[in-house]
This record gives structure tokens, sequence and C-alpha cells, in this order.
């Protein structure tokens, strides 16, 4: 039912657009020689690609960012052609050739970097694996030469717990790891606690924490940090970049009782908008304009009267 | 030079009644006239056209820039609105306070007043970088800022002083309407519609005589705020130079000063073109006009002194900077020429009787309107360059208006000129009825004249 | 046509007979009332004669309540109280003598008197704040120029030698008069009018010089005036306090004065028509008229007010924000806007009603206006000096709210006493309306003036 | 003509946020039910180029999707009416710490690449301050101050430029008269006009107007820097902030009180307190949104910079 | 407590006449500074309590005993004072205040230096500022004084001669700094004044009834070398002071070049704006070594 429905959608926009297509590709055609005289004159240049991986809160992500050298620096690359193709490994019918496999296909951004967002019915197929590889590829890009980066993450958790009765409050963080169909807990692993702001995150306890024996890491929160106008906070549990978790970050919500200092309001103020001038002014000016026009239409009346006069004198 | 002497006598108030109206009646311009005009007009469309350019290329025409981000318009702006200020002085002022001698003079203060302030108008839409979204000022005017409180005064002033040019007009349209003799058709129809008509009935004559005496009150609180508002578009920032109480006053003093120098101009051009007029602007005027120039420019010298001296005992950081660049640095020419010319020379000169002659009289309020013209330059370019000015191309720095933006300031000026120009061409630059009231002759005597010039 | 004129040649002859006569009467015998009156000053001034001694020998912690901050107090806000009251001899006798408002006359003495007291005890009162009184001297001796105070002293002993030249000129024809025909007074008394009258016979030549003298005076007392004030105002604008930091102070203070000096003289009229008797000649008409100037200056004020106060309350900018929201709403609000009801609205708009310009309404009125005016300056000098740049810690807690002692409140009131007694003892030697200024007003020629002395 | 809008819709899928063509596809891929009409209108605008991908689904099926499909929707574009409100519960400031800037123009370059400026105008600049003659000199970046009593705003005519909730002075150059009174105003000089028509860059044509992004300009209407509102809508950083190398600028949320320079977060009180926070002529009582650090300690010697400006200045003649 | 206080005391008489002049007040005074008794001998008390005698031209200060005299009038030749204040190091422990009391000879509420709780806005921290006369190179003060009583020397130094002072306080409306102090005199401190023997040639010591009094930078002992009372008083070396034609400044123990400390401490001068041009500078708050606590007294309360 739902596959007719959207091919028959795809039918009708093909027929819908088949010249406007021609043009375009026309236009990618006269690009393509262009670019490609370039190509003679110089190689293709090489990127170097790096490939991370994060999971939010279960939902996972795949950074891909792409790089050049330049003058033995490395700058970001803004002018890849072709969009960059991701590829879940796992998938039997994974063939990179014809496109089986593909995860999403996403153009870079001009920082050269791009995410992509496993969606959820994704994510969900592949939880269970707890192994999972990703690759993200890319060709037939006019300027650049092909490049393929792999990345595997092994499968780890973080639970988090906040004891927040005393007027110490702490949270804490536990790391596991998928070991033989079973989480446990990982030891001496650098787990960072935090306070989740808008633009980051405010770390909490000594940093460079890592992992008792038990998985654990804790830290008191700051008693005078503002929380939200509906008293909560979010405490931010996270590892960085580990070598085979990637990066985790599991984050919750909990009950707070220091409100932020309020948002001072506008009011009616001189520099507020035209709607909110002060009274006093409001008043004040409307009187004087009043007082003065009004004369001026008596004026202007009286200036009707001359003529009323002048006809009745003439009639 | 004494006063001169009332009539009582009905005949020969009649007598000169007739006289008035012959030496009085508007007339065809000669070469001179018609020169004069052609010349106007060019300039004014020659500015016209300047415009069209810069509504087509935006702002960057003119010599403005960031920081010098106000020019010659707004201190062009300035100075009409400095101008305009003449109408309530000569015509209110001098009439509440009985001045005998000033009704000659009233219809040509009032008449430099109104094309003032139409031109201040219309140069502060000029300066707009968004001329067509003036009607925003309506849509979303906020009361809390000094541009639309003198929107406000401005459009106020405006119709006040048309009305206070209109109501002691309508005699003299109508006498026009009645007496002129080969006049084209529209010239008529003009008269016919402006006269609304006007019968000589002593109903008539009493409305406007109460209308005026409204009109002169109101105008002057009206007046005052005009400027005063312009004033405190500056003063209402933190910039050093402007940032100055005084300002209100101060601009108030320099206007009447300019104000009056406008009309003494006016009287000796027009004394100079149309000879007859010696009976009516005679040496008096030209007198009295100079002892009150004298007063009111050291007046303007009064609050010259405490605009300049308070802070330059003070010598504070910014505003020191600023002083220095106009009592010894790049603006000290200008500066002290302005002082000079505008204010020092007038008052030496106009203090001896010899000096208030016509023709030195005529030097002297030019100068005095030239030194007034920069005297507003100024005040508002040489405040804007005292922040940390760094990363901007050198050029931005000094500002200098472009040919066009001159063109289209002197094109306003040209217009302003015109229409005084225009009007008197069509209409009694002296108003007949004022002057014989003046001069001590009845009411009734004056209606008998009127009707039996209608009967005419 | 020339017997009707002589005809009212006699009846005017006659009434300044009268009035002649009339005039004596105070200073022939003063009754209980004004004994009382004069004997009531007297102790007065003692009293703060001697809480000046007392404040001298005595620490100076324990008699007044100035400190560090507040180290202005009442003393200098009654001093500019008195320079602003001073000036109003420039206005009435120079001002409207100039500008042809002929009935000033019968109103210049007294006017003229009060200037004379109050510049004379605005000395008094400054020496009176200064640490080291005996050390006076000093200022001839090691005078800066570049010091305000040093111009202000200038300025004060010029004014009030021309003040007190322009109070005795116009008197000398009324002193010989005096000596002509006062009876029963000590030999003391009638020598010191004889010596005064310098030998006044009337003559062509000495009316000639007195004309001339008066003419000069008169012209020479505006500038003075102006600049007595504005000297006064640029001590505090001179400063770098943001409350004084204005350039607006000089012409503030001098409308100020003008206000509080016509207040100053419809009170004196008042008092002294109301005690001497003499209604014919100090008649309604003349409270009519200055309740209408009244209304005038209180609006010229309200212009320079609004200029003060408004100008930096759009800004608001942290250095005068502290002390404008504590005069517009905070701990100095209630005495801030008492002081512009009764020192400016009252005053504005009370005198429109005809009603209200009568002498008793209009008294009253003059009463508050002269009351407010004083509060008015205790408002510029003092609740700014407490919002100093940086804040007021670790001092006494007296120290941040300034409340006059005892002492300096008795100083004062001494000041004041004896300016008072200044006036009353000078109408009691001298006629308080100079006769012939109101005749010479009339139209009587100057042999018949003095005939009538001589007559009388 | 068709051309050149093939160009352009070409560019533009490059340009757009690539996150959002994902979670588009991802909307394809999962083969989600979505309301016909929406989606038709959705494509009813939309080229296809030919270029097919094959994508998974749920059930482990392959999809093949046209590329042109693989383009998010407008980037997000607040009108100007929802832009007059400001980002509820949020209150923005900004900290700049004079001791690490070495004029190093990153935040400028950003700040100009991203808000599209062309021509002169500049909305942040580094200034080379002194305060006197025995005292260092040190580079000073000025933002818009974003002041809570901004006198630009008391003296606009028409609302053109208003104050936010969330502390953000925005102006809208639809409404802007172009009289320059708020450049009068403004004791920082933080304005600028297009003085004449702006070259827009052509990745801004076709785009919507909002105040919250300044772009497409206008000629004839007041500028200035915006704090990126249409980032923090997003919860991201500024560009100034972001481009900064030496972690000069600290962003944040006065309600939540911590501020962040993209590598440390700091608590802004403590900050304030430890380094002697000042606001930059705060004796003009308009209490500015941006603090600054004093250049106590700098990191970087102050050095001149070579040639400055000598490529502006011909532009400008 | 009472030796320090007479250790003070003593060095305070070092270089003054001690006998001869003490009685005579004011008028001997000007007399004194009159004549050139050249080879006349007197005694003067040595720093370690001695007396000593020595040709009255020798004495530096015995030219000079009247301040009206020029010499004090043109200040130290050769020197440019100059004074830095650390404000990361004050912890409002106000030993620079009662030094300067003590060695000026005043009592409180009168303060010649200030220790002040500042906030620059709302939310920056709160820091201790001392603050003092600024002796500015463009004084407000001195421009409007009507008979030259306060004066600038060439030293930097701004004087005040308080038997020229006619006590108009008008220096006092125009410093904006309020550093100003006056005489009202205070029963306790007249009587203080009166005691007290000496009278310091370019210092206005003592007080003088219904004069203006300030900080005067202690150029007596400027001119030999010797920091002032509040920089030696104080604990935490908060004030540095120097000669700026030397390019050095010292708190007593650290010896730093000026230039240098004020260019890396991001120094400043207070209320730049007014173009009055202090020689005091102060280095912000950065960094404070000690956590800003509110003083729990409040001083000065009595009169």
């Amino acid at each position: 039912m739902k596959n007719n429905f959207m091919n028959h959608l795809f039918k009708k926009l093909r027929h819908g657009t088949i010249s406007v297509s021609l043009i375009t590709v026309t236009c990618l055609f006269i690009n393509k020689e262009a670019i490609s005289q370039a190509e003679k004159d110089s190689a293709k240049l090489s990127a170097t690609m790096t490939v991370s991986y994060k999971a939010s809160n279960g939902s996972r992500s795949i950074k891909v960012n792409l790089k050049r050298k330049v003058e033995k620096k490395f700058i970001a690359v803004d002018n890849l052609k072709t969009p960059v193709s991701l590829y879940f490994k796992s998938v039997k019918e994974h063939n990179p050739a014809d496109g089986t496999g593909l995860v999403g296909k996403l153009y870079l951004g001009k920082d050269g970097e791009g995410v992509f967002e496993i969606p959820d019915d994704i994510n969900k197929l592949i939880s269970g694996l707890h192994k999972y590889t990703f690759i993200a590829k890319f060709d037939a890009d006019p300027i650049y030469e092909d490049a393929e980066e792999e990345i595997s993450i092994a499968d780890s958790k973080i639970t988090l717990s906040y004891l927040g009765e005393d007027s110490i409050k702490t949270a804490t963080a536990t790391l596991y790891e998928w070991k033989d169909s079973a989480y446990v807990p990982v030891a001496g692993a650098e787990l960072k606690l935090g306070i989740k702001r808008t633009f980051s995150i405010f770390p909490i306890g000594e940093s460079g924490a890592v992992t008792d024996s038990s998985g654990k890491v804790s830290a008191d929160l700051p008693l005078d940090m503002p929380g939200t106008f509906d008293r909560k906070i979010t405490i931010v549990a996270k590892i960085d970049e580990h070598e085979s978790f990637g990066n985790v970050e599991v984050s919750k919500e909990v009950p707070w009782s220091v409100l932020p200092e309020p948002i001072p309001e506008i009011g009616r103020a001189l520099w507020a908008t035209g709607d909110n001038a002060p009274y006093v002014l409001v008043f004040s000016s409307l009187s004087i304009i009043a007082v003065i026009w009004g004369t001026i239409f008596y004026l202007i009346s009286l200036l009707i009267k001359i003529r009323k006069i002048g006809r009745d004198k003439s009639s | 030079m004494e006063e001169p002497k009332k009539i009582t006598n009905e005949a020969e108030a009649i007598q000169m009644l007739r006289q008035y109206n012959d030496d009085l009646l508007p007339r065809k311009f000669g070469i001179v006239g018609n020169t004069w005009t052609a010349l106007l007009i060019i300039i004014f469309l020659t500015g016209v056209y300047c415009y069209t350019n810069q509504l087509r290329y935006g702002l960057s025409i003119t010599g403005m820039r960031d920081f010098v981000f106000w020019g010659i318009y707004i201190s062009n702006f300035v100075f009409f609105v400095a101008i305009s200020l003449v109408g309530s002085l000569v015509t209110a002022v001098l009439y509440l306070l009985n001045i005998p001698w000033r009704a000659p003079l009233s219809r040509i203060s009032e008449v430099i007043a109104v094309a003032a302030v139409i031109f201040a108008g219309l140069i502060i839409i000029v300066d707009m970088g968004r001329p067509e979204r003036i009607v925003n000022m309506f849509l979303h005017g906020r009361i809390q800022s000094p541009i639309v409180w003198d929107v406000m005064v401005v459009t106020t002033y405006m119709t006040l002083s048309i009305l206070l040019l209109y109501f002691p007009l309508l005699p003299g349209i109508a006498f026009c309407r009645d007496n002129l003799k080969g006049i084209p058709k529209w010239q008529k129809w003009m008269y016919n519609i402006l006269s609304l008509g006007w019968k000589y009935s002593p109903e008539q004559y009493h409305i406007v005589k109460k209308a005026i005496t409204i009109l002169s009150v109101m105008i002057i609180p009206v007046a005052l705020c005009i400027h005063t508002v312009t004033s405190w578009l500056f003063a209402s920032t933190y910039r050093p130079g402007w940032d100055s109480t005084n300002f209100g006053a101060y601009f108030v003093s320099g206007a009447f000063v300019v104000g009056a120098g406008g009309v003494i101009a006016g009287m000796a051009v027009l004394r100079k073109f149309y000879p007859s007029y010696k009976t009516y602007l005679t040496d008096l005027h030209f007198d009295r006009m100079g002892k009150l120039l004298v007063l009111l420019t050291v007046v303007y010298a009064y609050f010259s002194i405490n605009e300049y001296l308070i802070p330059a005992y003070k010598m504070k950081g910014e505003e020191a900077e600023h002083l220095h660049e106009l009592f010894t640095g790049y603006y000290a020419p200008l500066f002290w020429s302005v002082q000079f010319f505008g204010m020092v020379l007038p008052i030496i000169v106009l203090l001896f009787k010899k000096g208030r002659k016509p023709i030195p009289m005529f030097i002297m309020a030019v100068l005095v309107v030239v030194g007034a013209w920069f005297k507003r330059y100024l005040i508002v370019i040489p405040t804007m360059s005292y922040l940390p000015i760094q990363e901007i191309p050198e050029a931005w720095k000094h500002y200098a208006p472009t040919f066009q933006e001159w063109a289209i300031t002197l094109g306003s000026l040209a217009g302003a000129l015109l229409i005084i120009t225009f009007f008197v061409r069509f209409f009694p630059i002296i108003s007949v009825w004022e002057v014989a009231e003046e001069r001590g002759v009845s009411h009734e005597t004056i209606y008998k004249h009127l009707n039996e010039g209608n009967e005419k | 046509m020339k017997n009707e004129t002589t005809a009212v040649d006699s009846v005017l002859m006659n009434k300044y007979e009268a009035m002649h006569d009339e005039l004596l009467r105070p200073i022939q015998k003063t009754g209980l009332a004004g004994k009382i009156w004069i004997g009531f000053l007297f102790c007065v001034f003692f009293a703060g004669v001697f809480a000046f001694y007392t404040q001298e020998t005595k620490s100076k912690y324990e008699t007044i309540s100035l400190n560090n901050y507040t180290m202005w107090g009442i003393y200098i806000s009654n001093f500019v109280f008195f320079v602003a009251l001073s000036l109003v001899g420039a206005l009435m006798s120079a001002v409207l003598k100039l500008t042809n408002f002929e009935w000033y006359r019968p109103l210049s003495r007294i006017a003229e008197v009060i200037a004379v007291a109050a510049i004379m005890f605005a000395g008094v009162g400054i020496i009176v704040a200064m640490g080291h009184p005996e050390r006076l001297y000093f200022l001839l001796t090691h005078g800066r120029l570049q010091s305000p105070i040093i111009w202000d002293i200038v300025v004060i002993i010029t004014y009030f030698v021309a003040t007190s030249l322009f109070l005795f000129i116009p008197l000398i024809p009324g002193i010989s008069q005096l000596s002509n025909h006062l009876k029963d007074k000590p030999k003391w008394q009638m020598w010191m009018y004889k010596k005064l009258s310098l030998s006044w016979r009337g003559t062509p030549e000495q009316w000639k010089i007195v004309k001339r003298c008066i003419t000069i005076l008169a012209i020479l007392i505006i500038p003075l005036g102006i600049s007595i004030h504005t000297v006064t105002a640029w001590l505090f604008a001179s400063t770098l306090r943001a409350e004084w930091n204005s350039t607006n102070f000089g012409a503030y203070f001098i409308a100020g004065a003008f206000l509080l000096g016509v207040a100053a003289v419809i009170v004196g009229t008042f008092f002294f028509r109301k005690y001497y008797r003499f209604e014919k000649y100090l008649t309604d008409s003349y409270f009519d008229k200055m309740g209408k100037m009244l209304v005038f200056l209180s609006g010229v004020y309200f212009y320079f007010n609004i200029n003060e106060y408004l100008v930096p309350a759009f800004k608001m900018d942290s250095m005068h924000s502290q002390y404008l929201l504590d005069e517009f709403t905070g701990k100095d609000a209630i005495l801030f806007w008492l002081v512009f009801l009764f020192g400016i609205f009252v005053p504005a708009i009370l005198p429109l009603f005809k009603s209200m310009l009568k002498p008793w309404p209009l008294t009253v009125i003059a009463i508050l206006v002269v009351i407010a005016a004083w509060f008015k300056r205790y408002i510029i000098v003092i609740p700014g000096l407490s919002h100093p740049y940086l804040p007021i810690q670790n001092v006494p807690h007296s120290w941040t709210h300034y409340v006059p002692s005892l002492i300096e409140c008795m100083v004062v009131a001494g000041i004041f006493a004896a300016a008072l007694l200044f006036i009353t003892l000078f109408s009691k030697f001298f006629p308080i309306i100079s006769v012939w200024e109101v005749a010479e007003g009339d139209g009587v020629s100057l042999e018949k003036i003095n005939l009538l002395s001589k007559k009388a | 003509m068709s051309q050149k809008t093939e160009e352009n819709n070409e560019k533009k899928t490059r340009e757009d946020n690539s996150r959002r063509d994902f979670l588009k596809l991802g909307v394809f891929a999962a083969g989600l039910t979505v309301a016909g009409a929406g989606l038709q209108k959705a494509f009813s605008e939309e080229k296809e180029t030919g270029e097919k991908v094959k994508v998974l689904t749920t059930e482990g099926k392959v999809v093949e999707v046209d590329t042109a499909h693989i383009k998010k929707a407008e980037v997000c574009c607040v009108s100007p009416k929802e832009s007059r409100e400001g980002i509820p519960n949020k209150k923005w400031v900004m900290v700049i710490d004079l001791s690490r800037c070495k004029h190093a123009l990153k935040c400028q370059h950003s700040c100009q690449k991203y808000h599209h400026l062309s021509g002169m105008n500049v909305w942040l600049k580094v200034f080379k301050m002194q305060e006197s003659e025995n005292t260092a000199p040190y580079w000073m970046p000025k933002p818009c101050m974003h002041c809570d009593r901004p006198p630009c705003v008391k003296v606009c005519p028409v609302s053109a430029t208003y104050k936010r909730s969330d502390g953000i002075v925005l102006v809208d150059n639809e409404r802007c008269v172009g009289c320059r009174f708020c450049m009068a105003a403004c004791p920082y000089s933080t304005r600028s006009f297009n003085w004449e028509e702006p070259e827009l860059l052509s990745e801004t044509t076709g785009e919507t107007y909002s105040p919250e992004r300044g772009f497409p300009q206008k000629r004839g209407t007041v500028e200035k820097c915006d704090f990126c509102p249409d980032l923090l809508r997003q919860g991201k950083l500024p560009h100034c902030v972001a481009a900064c190398p030496n972690g000069v600028f600290y962003m944040g949320d006065m309600t939540e009180d911590t501020v962040t320079n993209g590598d440390e977060t700091l608590r802004f009180s403590q900050l304030m307190k430890d380094k002697s926070g000042y606001r930059l002529n705060d004796i003009l009582g308009t209490h500015p949104s941006v603090y600054y650090l004093p250049p106590v300690n700098r990191l970087f010697p102050f050095k001149e910079p070579v040639a400055e400006n000598s490529d502006k200045e011909k532009k400008a003649e | 407590m009472e030796d320090e206080q007479k250790n003070r005391r003593n060095f305070l008489k070092f270089g003054f006449l001690a006998a001869g002049l003490t009685a005579a007040g004011v008028a001997l005074n000007k007399v004194a500074s009159g004549d050139e008794g050249a080879e006349e001998k007197v005694k003067v008390l040595t720093a370690d309590g001695r007396l000593a005698e020595v040709a009255k031209s020798k004495v530096e200060s015995s030219e000079s005993l009247s301040a009206a005299s020029k010499h004090v009038r043109q200040g130290i030749p050769g020197r440019k004072f100059i004074m830095v204040i650390d404000l990361t190091r004050c912890k409002n422990a106000r030993k620079c205040l009662e030094g300067c009391q003590k060695m000026h000879n005043f009592l409180p509420p009168v303060e010649w230096l200030k220790v002040k709780e500042m906030q620059d806005s709302e939310l920056s921290g709160k820091y201790w500022f001392p603050q003092l006369c600024y002796q500015c190179d463009n004084p407000p003060c001195c421009k409007v004084c009507p008979v030259g009583a306060t004066f600038k020397r060439s030293d930097g130094i701004v004087g005040i001669d308080n038997e020229r002072c006619i006590g108009c306080k008008f220096c006092m409306a125009a410093c904006p700094y309020s550093s100003r102090s006056f005489n009202y005199g205070n029963p306790k401190q007249v009587e203080y004044s009166k005691n007290h023997p000496l009278k310091s040639c370019h210092t206005m010591d003592p007080n003088m009834v219904g004069t203006v009094s300030k900080c005067d930078f202690c150029p007596d002992f400027g001119s030999k070398g010797i920091l002032p009372a509040c920089v030696r008083s104080c604990p935490n070396g908060v004030i540095f002071y120097g000669d700026e034609n030397e390019d050095v400044v010292s708190n007593g123990e650290q010896v730093l070049r000026l230039k240098d400390l004020l260019v890396n401490n991001g120094g400043y001068r207070q209320f730049e704006v007014f173009g009055t041009k202090p020689r005091v500078y102060y280095l912000p708050p950065v960094n404070r070594l000690f956590p800003f606590k509110p003083d729990p007294v409040e001083h000065n309360q009595e009169e």
C-alpha cells in the first residue's frame, strides 16, 4: 500500500519534470566539461576523510570530516561537489557499487563537515548487533580523488543516577560495555560529568576522572547553578572519542530548585516599541497635539466660514 | 527718520489706499526677474535630476559614509528650520508686542517661513535612505523618538505658517481678482478659488482678525518647539559637541538671527527691483530691523558663549578634541570666519546708524544668512568624527560633500527661493490693509475703499 | 488747544503736589507697626550675627552640618538666590525702560532698592560661607584670573556699584526736595540730605547729566546683570560634576532670576502700597501688568527647565540618573515637584485668570514664587552633591544627608533680615516712588518738575 | 534564464544544511506515511536531476530515490514578526577576554562571510586601544553591545530597530527608513549603513529576508551585529565565537550563568568576579550585554599589523 | 604601639626645625623664611632621637619653611612622582589609611586616603579600591582656585597652601574624584593640631581649620627618597610609588619597571574620560589574591 503510493508519486513527478531535468543534466555536463578541462592540467587532489561516531541518549550519528593538506597545514574542504554516502557494512545486501545498504547521502557543508543522523528505524534495526561498522565514501568527484573510510564501534552504555535529597547533590554515572551477551562495567575509562547548557556542557567533578572498578564516576553538582525556569536541570555523562566506543553521551533531567535570575521585562520604556511608550509621554504628547491641531481645525473651519459668508452675500 | 504719521482724515486715507493698491499689485517680471526665475528653475531642476540619481544609486552618490553619516542635507535641514522661524518672529512676536512698523514686513517673513519649512520637510526626505518608507512614520511611529516629534512639529508648523500667510492674504487675493486686468484665465481662476468668495464684509474681516490673533499666539510655542526638537535630534545623543542642554535655546536664538537676516535681504531686494516699494519699506524699517538684528545677534552670542566656553573651560576628554578641532584645528578657519562674519561683524556694522542703510544692511544680512548656513555645517559635521575610527579608508574620516550632494542642496535652496519668487509674482507681497491699519486708517474706511475697488 | 494742555498740566501738577506730600509721610514719622517690624528685623539680624560669631569661634563641626561631600550648603544656595534677586534692578529699570514699557516708572525705585539690598547681602552671604573670611583680601593679593570665583567677585562688585548708582542718581532730585521740605528731623539726617543732594538745583545742565547717566546706566546694567548671573551659574557649570555639567546653566539661571525678581517686586509693591497707603500711585493696574509678566517669565523659565531636565533625562546616563531619579521620584521628589508647582506652574497659570491679577491673590502667588525660588536654588546646589562619581563610604551617616544646622539657618535668616532692614530703612529715609520719573512719564516738562519741587 | 535558475538550484542544493537532507531522506527511507497533500506541495516545487540513489528501508529493502529529493526544505527563517519576540527564557550575554586577542581577525572574517557582508560594512571591528600614554595598547573586538537600555532603539522613529526579550537588539531592514538617527545615538558606533545597492553575494539572492539573519541587505538601511540569533535558536555559537582561534569570545545565557568559548565552559558570575569584568563606557547607562575582561597578562605581545586596510581603501576609492 | 608612634614622630621631625619655631606659628614662619641667616646653627632631631646641631642652610627645608615660598610651589627639581595601585592585592586592611593619618596628623572621619568597595556594573565582581588624590596633570581643582592656594608643581604633585586658602571649597566642587577634605574643625582635631609642634615645608601639616586639605603624595619623603606613608604601611604591597623619569616603582619589597608593570597588567586611570590625566594608575583586580569579603565594620561613624 505504502509503496504503491510512493511509486505513484514518483512517477507523477518524473513526468512533470523531464524537461527541467534535461536542462540540469546539460548544465551539469557543461560544468563537468569545464572541470575536466582543469583536470587535464592537474591531477585530482587528495583529501583525508575522518569519520567519528556519536551516540546521544540512544540515538546515533556519524560525523564525516574532510580535510586536505596545503603547505603542511590541514584545511577544511569546502568545494566537494559530490555527496558522501554512508553504508552500513553488516547489511547483507551491502554493495557500494549499486548503492545497496546505503544509509544516506549528504553534501558536506562549507566547513567540510557533515553529520549523518541514523534514522530511528535503522537505529532500532542495528541495535541488536552490538558491534557495527560504517563506511563513508564518495567517488567520481571532479576535484578530489575517491576516498573511503571505515569505522567500527563496540556497543557501550552509560547509566546516570542522581541523588538530590541532601544539601549535597550528587550525580553518578556508570559505563558498561557489551561483553559476552551482557553489559559489564568498564574500569579506567575517562567519563565526564557535566550540566547541560545552551551551547555546551559545564563540567562538574574533578577533571580527567576515570571510572573505578565498578565503572562508576561521581561528582557533586554546584548548588548555586541555576536550572531552568520550570525547576529542572539536565545532567550529562559522556565519554569522548573512546577508541572502541566512540562518543557516547547520556543525559538526564532532574528536579532543581535554583531558579535563574528573572529576565528583566522591557515594559513601558523609552527603548520599548512604539506601543509601549511611557504613559506620561503618550499622554502629554497626545494632549499637546490635540490642543494645537484642534485649534488648527478650528481655524480651517473659519476659512470655510469666510467662504460661506462670501457665498451668502453674492447670492 | 520718523515714524509715519497717523492718518485720521478719511479722504486722505482713501487717497492713500488707492495709492497703495496701485503700488502694491503684483505685476509681470522684467528681464531681470525672468532671468532670475529661469536661473532658479535650472538650479532646482539640476537638483531634482541629481536626486533621481540618488534614488537610483542610493546615498552612495553623497560624500557621507559611516561615522560621518549626516552631511549637508541635515545641516541644510537645520538651516531651513531655523530660517522658517522668522515667520513667527516678525509676524507673531512683533504683532503681539504691537511693534508699529512691522506690517509691511509680515508677509515677506511669512512667505520665507512657508518656503523654508516646506523645503525643510523635503530635504529631510532627501536625506532618508529609504524615502519611499516615509509612510512607516505613520504606520509604525514611535512616540519616544525625537524624529517623530520633529515630524509632528514640522507638519504642525507648516500648517500654521501657511494659515498665517493665507488669512491676511485673503483681502489681497480678492483685490487681485477684482483689479488685475489682462491676466491669463488660469490666474483669474486661481484668484477666484483662493479668495474664498471674499466680499470685504465686516464679518469676514472680523474672522480674519480673530484668526490672526489666535495664530500669532499659537505659532510662538510651536516655533519654539520645532527648533528645540530639531536641536534635540542632536542633544539627545551622547556625542561630544552635541551633548549640551543649551542646544534648544542656542538653536532658537540662532534661528531668529538668520530669520531676521533673511527678511532684511528680502526687503532690500524688493526695494531694489520695485522702486515703488520705497514708500513702504522705508529707511525706518531698515533701521529698526538693523537694531533688532543686533539685539538678536547679541542674544545669540550669549548662547554661543555658553555653548563653547563652558566645555572649553573643562576640556574634558573627547570634548577637548572636538573643541581643539574647532578652535585651532581642521575646522578653525571656517569656525572663526563664521563667528566673525556671521556674528561679530554684523553687530559692529549695524551698531552705527550708517550701517543701518539698505545697502550695508543687505550685505550684512547676506553675511548673516551665509554664515548661519555654515554654522549649521559646523554644528552637525565635525562632531561625528571623534570615536575611535579605525579599519576604514582614509577618505571616510573627512567628509566632503560631492558635486551631486551640493547640487541637491543648492536645488533645495533654489526651490525655496522659487516659491518666494512665484509668490511675489502672483500675490501682493505687502499687505495693503495691514499697512493701512497701521497708519491708523479705520476698518470702515478700509472696507469702503475695498468695496469701491470692487465696484470698479 | 493750548488752554487744554495747561488745564491738563494743572491737574497733573496738583496730583504731583499731593503725591509729594504723601510720599513724605512715611519719612516724617514711623507708626507702631513699623517700629515693631524694624525691631523684629534688628533682633533677627543680631541673632544672625551672633550665630556667625559662634560659627567662627567654635568648631565648625558643631555649628554647621556641611561635610566633605556636601561642602556647599544653604549659604551658597542662598547666595545664588540673592544674586538672582538682584537681577530685578536690571530687569525692571533697564529692560523695561529700554523697551519703552512706560509703566515701569513708579516701580523702578522699589526694584532698585531690592536689587541693591540683594547684591549687597549676596556678597555678605558668600563671605559667611568661606572657611577663612579674614582672608578675603587674598582675592586681591593672590587673585587668579582663571578662576570663575574671581570673575564672580569682579562682576558682583561692579554690579553693586552700578546698581547703587542707578538707585542714587534718580534719587538726587528727590533728596534735594527732602532737604528742602523735611521738618523736625535730627541734624545729622538733614546734613546727610544736604550732602547727598549734591547741591541739586534742577538746572538744565544738571538734568542733562542725570539723564545721560541714567541712559548709560540702563544700557550698562543689562550686560552686567546678565554676566553676574551667568558667572554665578558658571561657578557650577565649570565643574565636572554631572548634575551641574550643563551648558544651559547661564540662561536657566537668568530666566529664573527674572521670574523671582518680578515676584519680589510684586511683594514689595504690595507691602509699600498697603502700609504706606500708596494705593493711589501703585494702582491695581500695575499688578495686572506684573501678573502678565509673571506668566510670560514663567513660560520662559519653563522652557529652560525643560531643556535642563529633559535632555539628560532622555539619555539617563549613569552619571545623571542617580540624582535625576532622586529628584523625579526619589528622596528629593516632594521638594522638587513642589518647587515646580509653585515656582513655575502656579505663576504661569493662575494669573491667566483675571481675578488672580488683583493685588491680594497676586501677592500670595508672588510670595509662593519667592519661596519656591529659594528652594529651587537649594535643589540646584545641594542634592547633586551627595551623588559624586565615586561612592561615599565609611563616613558618618550625617555626611550622606545634609540638613542645615540651626546656626546655618540663623545666619541665613540674619542675612534676610539685614536685607529687609536695608529696604525698610531706605524707605524710611527716602521716597520709595520717584516722583519726577512718574511725572516725566506723564509728559510733564522738566521745568514744571523743578517748579513743583520748589513750590512744595 | 532557466539555465541560471538551475544553476542556482544546484548550488543551493549543495549549500544546504546536510543534516536536514538526511532527515528527509530518512523519512523517505523509512517509507513513512506522510500526508499526501503536504508532500505533494513540497515536491511540486522541486525538480529532479535524474540521478538516483538507493536507500535501505526498515524491512531491509532497497528503494530508489532521486537525488533532488535529498534536499532539505527552506532554511529555518523566522518571520519579521516572530523575530521581534525573542527566544523564550533566554538572556544572551557575551564576554570578550581582551588578554587573549591578538588581532587574528578570524572573528571578523567569519562574521563577514556568514552574514554575506559586502562592501565596507563591518559588523565586528577590532580596534587598537590605548587609554593613556603610559598604559598598554591592546586589541579590542567590538561587536554590537546589545544594550539593555539601547539608545539606538530609543530614537528609532518607526521601531525598525528593537529590543527583544532575550536581550538582542535587531534591525528590521524592511521597516528601516534610513534616517540614521540610531547611528548618531549609538555611543559605540557599531552600526553601518548601506550607502549603495549592496553587492549581494549570489547565494543570498532569492533568500527570504529575516531580521534574524540580516541578509539580503537592502540599500538605504542600517545594519549591525545581531548576535547570530538564527544560530542561537539552534543552540549553536555565533560565528565570531566559533571562529576565534584563541577563545577570546565567550557566549552564554545569563539565566544559565554559564558562558563558553567552544573550548571551555565557565560560570559567568565567577568569571566576572575573578577577572574583573567590565562593560564598555558603563557610565553612559546603556547597560550593555557584552562584558570585557581587562587585558591583563596578555597571551600575545602587542604587534601592529602590517599594511592595514590597503585593499579596503582601494576599494572605497 | 606607642613606641612605633614615637618613632614615626621622630622620623617626621627629622629635617625640621625643632625648637625655635615651634611656638612662633604662622606669622613667624613667614619671617623666618625671609631672612637668610646663613651660618646660624639650629638644632635638629635625628632619626634615632638624638639632637644634632647643623647650619641652618644645610637643612633643606629651612629655606622653605613657609609653604608659600616659591621653592615649594615649584616642586622638587627633576622629579615626576607617580603611583600605581594594584587592585588585585588589596584586602581592605586599611593600614595605608592609618599610616597616612598618623603621618599627617589628622583624625577620622577625615580621610585623605579612602578604601572603597567598588563594583563596575551589577554583575561585575566587587573589589577594594584605595583612592587618594590623583595629583592630576590637568587638575580641575587648580583651575578654579581663586587665589592660587592649590597649585600644580613640576614634580607632578598638586599642593595646597593652607595659609593662603580662603576656604571657598570651590576646588572640592571641581574635583570629580571627591578626594579633598575640608577642615571644619573637629574639636579634637583642633586640639591635636594645636599641640602638634611641626610644620612641614611641602605639606599642609598640621591641618588648619577652615582650609581644604588632601593627600599630598608625601613630598618631604619623596625628596629624600623615602616612600610615602601609605606605601610603607601597606602589608600587601598594594601601592607602588616611584619617579616616572626613572621608570621604576616600588612598593617597599618589589622594585619594578613602571612601563612593564602597566603594560603587562593592563594599567588604567580612573575616569580617563574627564581628561584630568591622573598620576595614579590602577591595575585591574583580575585574579585577586584575597577573596572579597564585605567589611563588617562601618568606619568613621563618629564625627
